[in-house]
């Protein structure tokens, strides 16, 4: 029994990682229908800046959590504005193949300026300690993660179900253009919701830092993690993407311990499971 | 739209024009070609062992070269995928007719460079390609392992923790054929070195993987005595970061322990102090050859031959001494030649065994201390040696057939 | 619309200069030419599926690799079997799959088609590295190829040049075939999909059933590339099969072009040209590649292909770029 | 005679809302059947009905005692009906030639071959030419249909409905953002193409619909309101009613 809550709690905190990874993803995805492959360089780069602002702040998390995604909050705006608008006219192709070659810009310049080594990231502090659960140790920074999946789950229902901008942000989706007429920016609601989502692949970094440390491989490995949790989701859908999370962290789980043969496909196994019973996913519309 | 194909065929014939060599092969220098990948995640790695291999052409070449002939090291960005490497191989082989390569890095690569090896009668020879197989039931006669193999490797890790008198051993390794072989290899050997030994866990985790607590919690609740892990970069790195929090202390046993890159980016050294790991090369073999070699190559560039660099370097230095013997670079001259042959480098003694090619020499274990005379971080104790008998496969059970041309 | 048989004269000439290469090129240029050959097979299938139905694939390699994958486990598991054998069990496997999978991912669109074809791409990938006894796993598989049983007389294609005459007669026949297929009736059907699929629906194409031929078409073409680039490598690893391969060939139309049918052939040339070569001028070579790519979405969606077609415009005195679909192909 | 074409009590709703409540009629064979009715009245809903674009709720299409309700467009298609669009719907990038030859090919089979070429069929070719004459695009036939004129397209858009030989043609508001003058060609055009076949037509422009039809249905509030003769209609109050309702 306690053996099972442990196996739940390490699911738990995986999950968490990969809700904050792909909320963003999903987020431009349902609203824009971009399919954003520069997330992941996005949440590397978020990751290498919390790295030197750390250095700095002698391993304390907290300045970094408020910078980082400001700053990748400003660098989406300006991807938006400046080369994703100019090709939104040529389809969703284009777009695609625009974030697919910004993913290399990125990586690259990563790797230039930081280098090709790994580097180390640790917090300090009380997040860098550990609590007794069940007879256990656990790491506080695992939970950590976990609250902050669920403070930034909370805050994206509260902006999208609670406020003005949630009605506009879901409107402008539906019909842009009766938006339009109603007096609201839609290319800078589009902007925002681009830059929002940028600014949470940059918080994800972050709190990937530590956990994961801070290397070069980091962006290419977590990307189909997070495109196998959009598929299991459903389209664009942010509770899809919270239900889609657990599954998988706790599918990662308790499969290392009950099907450890299995291991490296069960996620996509159960990605092609949910594809034949329900192809929208989950949570997503149907088409 | 005559003109059209006209102009595209231009194109065509122009690009390829320009693909032709715009210079012929300089017969006085003797080329060794290096796959390693060069760009992409595992760029640092590939440039080690360059590093390892352009020095020792240094060393030589200052010597006065090779038969008399400089040796010159043409980089080959394998991007760590076996088409590419074999392609690039090919082109340097008929263009330039290069008869010998080199690489560290990618069992695929290795695989794919030693079967181009065989079809195109040149040298392929590794100094990091660790799978047993290679020089085991996939051997061949232009194929040459100047390094250990995970047989070896496995072999002398099993033997020390027997000889320190560990019960209980939980092991972990990536999901594929190295972790694999690594494992089985040291299972095979611990039981021979001390039968009571149990192995309370065996795990496999696919390579890359983020989330290691269910492994670590398996890990602890086996409560073993000691770790064995054959896994290197980042799936070390993560498995002690995210372990050591958790409660997994014990120490850890594991191939590439001494590898520099891997203790800076833990940025914690108390994660690893008292880890034990053995390789053919570490910077703390206490020879005169090795204080000497370390203390020039320091003067030379700056900073140390570690790990990667010190293994590519003995190889390439141990392949030249083979070119030296043939007194040509024929490449069936220099097989025979290296086949048997016995070279006293800064890693001590080591013989190219003629029945796999697989080079037989000591292995070198060592611990992770706080102080070393190296770095201001973390870094390997003075190395103690493990004879090369010890960790010896002999030829009968390597699967090995070698053909004899 | 009569073909105008300049195509086909156009069609011999470059046979007969191909025919010729062996005696102009050396052994390493006919060694990558060879190749090239194979991409470019790989990079027609492509664009099929790209340029011509407007489908947007990030899976092609799992197709591609498939049947690399196949023509290797064939060669080695069965004694004696002949080299075309082992290509046609490839292409049948590579069919029933493409089906398979077709019927699977066909049912969404857009961006989520993407996003699918890459996941799926994912698990074959991880498919071919887990089932290691199969696949060699991370090893890979390394064949020696067989010879040529042409009923009548056993042919030995072991030698550069004799497998070059190979590839460029199956490997070019096949191009042809699928630079004919462009102006089939399915080629047609495919092509007017993508620019008016509600009306084909009510003229009575089923248009669910078309994609999914053409899906399980250009599959068969990428398997069939596979097969034959084991053959030429004499070994196939897992990079053959991964999100890469997918990569590489993106490149390869998208920097050739999509609007034409010849701009694919010239991307796959463009690309293993500078693969051979960029890596030895810079280490960054994938930031050049990024930056090439973002600039071509953003300024030559057309490729090289639509620049070329450009240039002839300009020097032909016509003002103005036309959009070259592939509709009018057969114009350039 | 048995039933041709019966509409039988088709039921439509859009997430809650009752656009069709009963829809009932019948279309003779050889009739020229119009539909008309105040805006909302559902008549393009119906008409995306009867052309298989929508399911309805419930309800039967009957043809020739056949079920066709729910049967994708292209079934719809090969059983002999064939639809217009009211916004220009063609391929614009193509010539006109080829525009009609896929309606032609569609026609005998020619659909989904790997190997035939549609443009160097001698039949198809003829059938091609044949239609493009009959709609009166013989001048410009080569020339792609993004440079037709508006009513040239809107010919074509005739031509296209016309291309692989059915028996029961659809037109949906074929006279629309049409010149008085465009209109009179188009409504003799119509009457020259559909003389041998079942028409369903939903206009608008009242000159038209009498102009054409032999049977007009008038559908007010997602139901059929009267079914008769053009001149039954004109007299009918119920009709009057609706009309000036909404005005």
């Amino acid at each position: 029994m306690n053996e099972i809550a442990v196996f739940f709690l390490h699911g738990l905190a995986y999950a968490g990682l990969l809700f904050l990874v792909s909320a963003g993803l999903t987020l431009v995805f349902g609203m824009m229908n971009v399919l954003n492959f520069a997330h992941a360089a996005m949440y590397m780069l978020g990751a290498y800046f919390s790295y030197s602002i750390m250095l700095r702040m002698s391993g304390q998390i907290w300045l970094s959590l408020i910078v980082c995604p400001i700053a990748l909050f400003i660098i989406g705006a300006l991807i938006e504005r400046f080369l994703l608008r100019k090709v939104h006219a040529n389809g969703h192709v284009a777009e695609l193949l625009l974030t697919f070659g910004l993913a290399y810009i990125i990586t690259e310049l990563v790797k230039w300026y930081w280098g090709n080594y790994p580097l180390a990231v640790n917090v300090t502090g009380f997040l860098n300690g550990t609590v007794q659960i069940m007879g256990i140790t656990y790491p506080i920074y695992r939970i950590f993660i976990f609250l902050c999946a669920i403070f930034v789950g909370l805050l994206m229902a509260f902006i999208l179900y609670k406020t003005r901008l949630g009605i506009i942000l879901r409107a402008a989706v539906n019909d842009s253009e009766t938006v339009n007429t109603l007096g609201v920016n839609v290319p800078l609601v589009f902007m925002g919701v681009f830059a929002f989502g940028a600014a949470l692949s940059g918080f994800a970094g972050v709190i990937a830092g530590p956990l994961l440390s801070t290397f070069p491989g980091m962006a290419h490995d977590i990307l189909l993690d997070a495109f196998v949790v959009i598929v299991v989701g459903g389209f664009g859908s942010l509770g899809g993407a919270v239900v889609a999370s657990l599954l998988i962290g706790e599918l990662q789980s308790f499969g290392v311990l009950l099907f450890p043969k299995l291991s490296i496909a069960l996620m996509y196994m159960l990605m092609a499971a949910v594809l034949i019973i329900k192809p929208s996913g989950l949570f997503g519309e149907e088409q | 739209m005559k003109r059209s194909i006209i102009k595209s065929l231009c194109f065509l014939s122009a690009v390829l024009i320009l693909s032709l060599p715009l210079y012929a092969a300089a017969a006085d220098t003797i080329k060794i070609g290096a796959t390693e990948p060069l760009s992409g995640t595992f760029k640092d790695i590939g440039e080690r062992y360059l590093d390892g291999v352009v020095y020792a052409a240094k060393v030589i070449n200052a010597k006065g070269g090779l038969l008399g002939k400089k040796v010159e090291v043409v980089p080959i960005d394998s991007e760590l995928k076996p088409d590419v490497a074999t392609r690039k191989a090919q082109n340097l082989i008929m263009k330039d007719d290069v008869r010998f390569f080199c690489g560290g890095t990618g069992s695929s690569v290795g695989a794919a460079m030693s079967q181009l090896a065989e079809r195109e009668n040149v040298i392929m020879y590794t100094y990091g390609m660790a799978a047993a197989t290679m020089t085991g039931a996939k051997c061949n006669r232009n194929f040459f392992r100047p390094c250990a193999n995970t047989d070896q490797q496995s072999y002398a890790l099993a033997e020390l923790i027997a000889r320190k008198g560990y019960g209980k051993v939980a092991i972990i390794a990536q999901d594929y054929s190295f972790g694999q072989e690594a494992l089985a290899a040291f299972k095979k050997k611990l039981a021979q070195a001390n039968p009571s030994a149990k192995i309370v866990a065996e795990l496999y985790h696919p390579a890359g993987t983020k989330d290691y607590a269910p492994y670590i919690s398996q890990i602890i609740a086996a409560k073993p005595d000691v770790i064995f892990t054959p896994n290197w970069g980042n799936d070390l790195t993560i498995l002690l970061k995210q372990g050591r929090p958790m409660g997994m202390s014990q120490k850890i046993f594991s191939y590439y322990i001494n590898d520099e890159v891997t203790i800076q980016a833990l940025g914690d050294d108390s994660l690893m102090i008292g880890n034990m790991g053995a390789e053919v090369y570490t910077l703390s073999i206490p020879t005169k050859k090795n204080e000497e070699f370390v203390a020039s190559f320091y003067k030379d560039m700056g900073y140390y031959p570690t790990w990667l660099r010190g293994k590519a370097y003995v190889a390439t230095m141990f392949w030249a001494e083979a070119v030296k013997k043939a007194g040509t670079t024929d490449v069936d001259a220099v097989i025979k030649a290296w086949e048997g042959l016995t070279y006293d480098g800064p890693a001590g003694l080591w013989t190219m065994r003629a029945c796999d090619h697989q080079a037989q020499m000591p292995l070198w274990y060592t611990e992770i201390v706080a102080k070393t005379k190296f770095f201001d971080h973390a870094f390997e104790a003075p190395a103690g040696m493990a004879e090369a008998k010890d960790v010896s496969v002999p030829c009968a059970e390597t699967g090995c057939i070698m053909k004899k041309k | 619309m009569k073909l105008k048989t300049n195509s086909y004269i156009v069609i011999i000439v470059l046979f007969l200069l191909g025919a010729v290469m062996p005696l102009v090129l050396r052994r390493y240029n006919l060694f990558m030419l060879t190749e090239i050959i194979i991409f470019a097979l790989y990079a027609v299938s492509y664009n099929l599926l790209l340029g011509y139905a407007g489908l947007l694939s990030f899976g092609h390699a799992m197709f591609f690799g498939l049947g690399a994958f196949v023509a290797a486990v064939s060669i080695i598991h069965i004694p004696g079997l002949t080299l075309l054998s082992a290509v046609i069990i490839s292409l049948v496997i590579t069919t029933i799959t493409g089906f398979l999978i077709g019927g699977l991912l066909l049912r969404h669109k857009g961006a989520y088609f993407a996003l699918l074809t890459m996941a799926f791409n994912a698990l074959f990938y991880a498919v071919a590295t887990k089932w290691h006894s199969v696949t060699g796993g991370d090893d890979g598989l390394s064949i020696s190829r067989p010879e040529m049983d042409l009923g009548f007389a056993s042919l030995s294609v072991s030698s550069v040049s004799s497998f070059y005459y190979l590839i460029l007669i199956v490997v070019g026949a096949s191009i042809v075939f699928c630079w004919y297929f462009t102006h089939t009736a399915m080629g047609k059907t495919v092509l007017l999909m993508r620019e008016n699929e509600e009306r084909m629906k009510f003229l009575g194409y089923n248009t669910n059933i078309s994609r999914l031929i053409l899906f399980t078409f250009t599959g068969a073409i990428a398997g069939l590339a596979g097969a034959f680039y084991t053959l030429h490598f004499q070994f196939v690893s897992i990079s053959a099969i991964s999100i890469d391969m997918t990569t590489a060939v993106l490149l390869m139309v998208f920097v050739g072009g999509t609007r034409t049918f010849w701009g694919p052939i010239l991307g796959a040339f463009v690309y293993i040209i500078f693969q051979n070569y960029l890596s030895d001028i810079t280490d960054r070579w994938p930031l050049f590649m990024g930056l090439i790519f973002v600039f071509m979405v953003l300024y030559v969606p057309g490729g090289l292909s639509q620049t070329i077609v450009s240039i002839r415009q300009w020097f032909s005195g016509r003002t103005g770029t036309q959009d070259n679909g592939p509709a009018k192909a057969e114009e350039t | 005679m048995s039933d041709y074409l019966h509409i039988k009590d088709i039921h439509k709703d859009f997430s809650g809302l009752q656009v069709l409540t009963g829809v009932d009629f019948k279309v003779v064979e050889k009739e020229r059947h119009a539909v008309i009715g105040p805006n909302g009245a559902g008549k393009t809903t119906l008409f995306n009905i009867i052309s298989g674009k929508f399911k309805a709720s419930s309800g039967a299409i009957l043809f020739k005692g056949e079920d066709l309700s729910g049967k994708p467009p292209h079934m719809l298609n090969r059983y002999g009906l064939s639809r217009s669009f009211q916004i220009t719907n063609v391929f614009s990038e193509l010539s006109v030639f080829e525009n009609i030859l896929t309606g032609v090919r569609s026609r005998y089979g020619l659909r989904y071959n790997f190997f035939k070429r549609p443009d160097h069929n001698k039949d198809f070719r003829e059938k091609t030419e044949a239609i493009i004459e009959e709609v009166g695009l013989k001048d410009v036939g080569d020339l792609p249909a993004s440079a037709l004129s508006y009513g040239q397209q809107r010919a074509l858009e005739i031509g296209i409905t016309l291309s692989t030989e059915p028996e029961l043609i659809l037109l949906d508001e074929p006279t629309a953002g049409m010149t008085r003058e465009e209109t009179g060609q188009a409504i003799s055009l119509i009457d020259r193409v559909t003389a041998d076949r079942t028409l369903i037509i939903i206009e608008h422009d009242m000159d038209v619909v009498f102009s054409l039809a032999d049977t007009i249905s008038v559908l007010h509030y997602g139901k059929i309101l009267a079914s008769d003769t053009p001149d039954e209609i004109r007299n009918d109050q119920r009709v009057k009613d609706a009309y000036l309702g909404e005005e």
